[in-house]
């Protein structure tokens, strides 16, 4: 089972069993945007409320595998209080830790070597790689994520 | 190739000998993974040797394109193909099994092949197309792109909690309606629908009927007479044929009235620089090159189950789905939850389940890992996940090569899931 | 399975070993006819060895049922599916090649899928649709359908005495143009299209263009990024690869813009029982279970055709055709019309032609007799037989493992076809 | 060669090479049927003069192969100045002597055994039997015989 270890970590299943920032925000003032996964049928919801550029509030609803709603839940840690162009390295970053790579990123940005010390708990995820699989499990609620900036920043 | 087809001696007081049944199939013993319990036969079967090599045998005695050529081998091989699209007709009974069935490349496109020819050509704006919750979205996106294209009502019909449709209500459900699209066999609850029961309503209303035989017709002796629906749709790849081929039965009036669908050689009479004109049926349905390798071995496909018999499958998938159901119910409890009919004889060979607490992806994973194939997501039923209000399910099922030991495998499997994530 | 791919030593100062390929195919030992001389690979070509063993180690060790399995052998059957449509996107120089190609079951599907996809979408009924003369029914017919649905004009360019296009007027014919769909090689005269200027002038009004590779793509480099076109079909029994399966390259921007085709699972995101979303590319246009074992089938053939190399086929192709050009010429003169293009460099290896004074059915009646295998029809194009005034040809078509001793063959078998209708 | 001269018998290619009753008729009087073989792009034209139920003249018009139009030939010769009935049990003859079934012949008539002295010259055609591809070219102009005189009925 070594490599069923390193997909379902202790941390991963403690934000699977305990998932932060979870619920809804009333919208307006947040956005709210759905990702799905045809693959399953997972389905994730982004509230955010972007002011000054900066991420003030997130929250997570919707149902999925342990790898989806830990996914969800590191993520919303990892952009609550960031500007909103620090969560979107964030999530290019993460990205980059799938090895999945980036069409959009065209702005020839170089991205930080992947580390604990620059990814911090995201790193817990890395193990999905090896399940190629279960990447989409892991990316919904980033892409998802995604264009919820997006919208919020067309407001 | 030695042990071609032992299907002789595999019955034991009507009841097959699986073990033997898996001897024929090459992948138990040359898939490299070890143990390998494939529980996902809903999905795709596996392939016996005689229809991998009837394929080989064709590709490398045999081919050529059929249907136009004047030659010997293009002779055979288009006898070759006739003759399986007549095999199929026999098989799912079929009144006119040489005209009737359409080659398509699976069972979707033959449900596109039907609403886009027989629907489109027949419904207005007024009418009514109605499916059920539980079908495949191979049963229910085609009428929905019509939909966007020509207008009309698409009504469901429901199913209770134990995965049968209800019916109360249904001259009610039935009022304008010109289609019914229903599944013999649901893939996700395994729910037997009683099909000739509801084509008779259907016609006292003047509706014509779709079945979709996907998920029955591997597994049920078919008889599309009996039935008496007008339409019937079925697919290779889960009956021990090749990927790359499907079919769809019609009466042939309902073939005769049809639009043609697609567009191209071998579907025409003649073409000019004005418009063309279309070949007989069921030519008019197939343009282009057909699936001419994939014809051959759904032939061998046939005749191999034709050997097992389809009520020895029946019999033998009965009992490993009542030993299945038993042994959850007893390991597990209320601790998992079995989708759909609770009574096995009312339903096929497959076991949509949840485990409390646990994602059914997370599920397939850890079993995977012991080595259990099942399947988990949507099973491409959305509007039936959102009636049973999960995202997903995990699912198990059997088929003639299966055996108690997989039953007990995929038990053994759940329990060890079970502890991983308590 | 012992001589799979001998390509490595066929290549003999850039010209290839025809005999020695003739070995990689085991239709030529074990076909039930002696002699066999197949020339009729325009209509579906041989398979190697390599394209049968790859199909039968996929059935043997890996299949199951693709993008929907948590399981490994079903990941590893999408890794087998998925490399399969990058390799063919990157064997027609495709910029993106794991988001342009769509797998359908041929090249005719593909046109249909273009038609209804992007024309429905984009045509209104004062638009035109420009095509040749020289097309495949595959290239015609999708069209005839839409403009039934829709209605517009399906304009004609014309073909000269050489088989050439007739291009003096070529921006009166522009007119008006939103789509233009024109064959790379005729299927008929050989004749080799200028489809890269075709399509310069074609974007200049604004209009798209989709080619017709089935002809091109197993004979001659593809690039369709250097081709400039926007849609490109092929099929893959025409090069090497197995039946049921074929592709539809379209450039990303365009496949984001097209109408969903077939209707059913994999192609959707969601389905309520309100309605459906779409699948992101190239998942959106492939509905149901795809072609699995096909696409791995096809895999094996580029890998096969890219091994002997497409330069070098083109050289041996071109030395066959000028050989048979001459031959025929010598001695039947006057007495056999070739179609088509007199200088062979204009042309790909196929050779449609008329007997004096007996008619094509004929002809490939007494050449099989003769262990000759050609064609004789209207090879799916009524309307360039109408062009040409002829209800038929007899056509023969070279691929890499024909020999000069295949085209002495065809001649010698000629001869006594005249001499029996004399 | 001995299967291909049971296809090209003497008799099959003295009509091919001149055919009989070939031209057309002017409509009306006449009326005219088109067949097509989709196979091979032969087309057929048959020419019917139906008066007093009696067939008075045939013309054939088209292009074919040897097995086509010498059957339209034959089928020329064996139907003029017969009744229209007559006419029909030849038909049903000639499909049956190429083994096929005629669908429509629910009418329980029971068709002679085929021989020189029932079918005459049209025993020439027995031939093509074996050859199953060329029989549609065989029987294209019997097919379209039966749509000219089901036009000749109406009219
Ligand atoms: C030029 C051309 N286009 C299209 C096709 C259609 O290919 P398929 O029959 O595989 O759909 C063919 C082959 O018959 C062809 O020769
Ligand atoms: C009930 C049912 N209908 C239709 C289909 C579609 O079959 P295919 O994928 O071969 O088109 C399936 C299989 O996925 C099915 O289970």
């Amino acid at each position: 089972m070594s490599g069923l270890e390193d997909l379902y970590r202790e941390i991963i299943l403690d934000h699977y069993k305990n998932p932060r920032n979870q619920g809804t925000l009333e919208t307006p003032p947040a956005v709210v945007e759905q990702g799905y996964n045809p693959l399953c049928g997972d389905e994730v919801k982004v509230f955010l409320v972007v002011e000054d550029e900066i991420v003030k509030d997130i929250k997570i609803d919707g149902q999925g595998c342990s790898i989806s709603r830990s996914s969800a839940s590191l993520m919303s840690n990892a952009v609550k209080g960031k500007s909103v162009k620090d969560a979107q390295t964030t999530i290019r970053t993460f990205k980059k830790m799938l090895a999945l790579k980036d069409e959009d990123d065209i702005d020839g940005e170089t991205i930080e070597p992947i580390n604990e010390h620059t990814v911090g708990e995201l790193i817990a995820l890395q193990g999905v790689v090896k399940f190629p699989v279960r990447i989409k499990c892991a990316t919904l609620p980033w892409n998802t994520l995604t264009q919820a900036l997006q919208s919020a920043m067309a407001k | 190739m030695a042990n071609e087809l032992m299907v002789d001696n595999i019955l034991d007081q009507g009841v097959l000998d699986a073990q033997a049944i898996k001897n024929d199939f090459p992948i138990f013993k040359e898939v490299k993974q070890d143990p390998f319990v494939y529980l996902d036969s809903a999905a795709s079967s596996q392939r016996p040797y005689s229809v991998i090599k009837s394929m080989d045998d064709y590709y490398r005695q045999t081919h050529a394109n059929v249907h136009r050529g004047v030659y010997r081998i293009a002779e055979q091989a288009t006898n070759l193909y006739e003759n399986a699209r007549c095999h199929l007709g026999k098989f799912l009974g079929a009144p006119h099994p040489e005209l009737e069935i359409v080659f398509t490349k699976n069972a979707t496109e033959a449900f596109n092949l039907f609403a886009q020819g027989y629907g489109r050509k027949f419904l207005s704006p007024r009418d009514v197309v109605l499916i059920t919750k539980m079908e495949h979205h191979a049963n229910i996106v085609p009428w929905m792109i019509l939909k966007e294209q020509i207008g009309f009502e698409l009504r469901f019909l429901d199913f209770d909690d134990d995965g049968q449709l209800i019916l109360d209500d249904i001259e009610e459900k039935l009022k304008g309606v010109k289609i019914l699209g229903v599944t013999m066999a649901s893939n996700v609850l395994g729910t037997i629908n009683p099909v000739k029961e509801l084509t008779q309503m259907a016609h006292s209303v003047g509706a014509v009927v779709i079945a979709d035989g996907a998920q029955y017709s591997p597994h049920f002796t078919t008889n599309v007479k009996d039935l008496g629906v007008d339409a019937y749709c079925t697919t290779a790849h889960k009956m021990l044929g090749p990927t790359g081929i499907g079919a769809l039965w019609a009466k042939r009036s309902i073939l005769q009235e049809m639009y043609p669908f697609l567009g191209g050689g071998e579907m025409i009479q003649n073409v000019t620089t004005e418009g063309f004109t279309t070949n007989d049926i069921p030519h008019k349905f197939e343009a282009g090159t057909p699936p001419i390798a994939e014809a051959v071995g759904l032939d061998a496909a046939l005749t191999y189950l034709e050997g097992v018999s389809l009520t020895a499958i029946r019999a033998h998938e009965l009992s490993l789905l009542t030993y299945a159901m038993d042994l959850m119910e007893e390991r597990f409890g209320s601790r998992i939850k079995v989708f759909g009919p609770r009574d096995p004889k009312k339903r096929s060979g497959v076991i949509s389940f949840e485990l409390e607490g646990v994602h059914p992806h997370d599920v397939s994973q850890i079993l995977d890992q012991e080595g259990v194939c099942v399947r988990a997501g949507h099973h491409c039923a959305k509007p039936l996940m959102t009636s049973l209000n999960v995202p997903a399910t995990a699912r198990a099922s059997f088929y003639l090569y299966n055996t108690e030991e997989d039953v007990e495998a995929l038990v053994a499997a759940l329990e060890r899931t079970e502890d991983f994530f308590k």
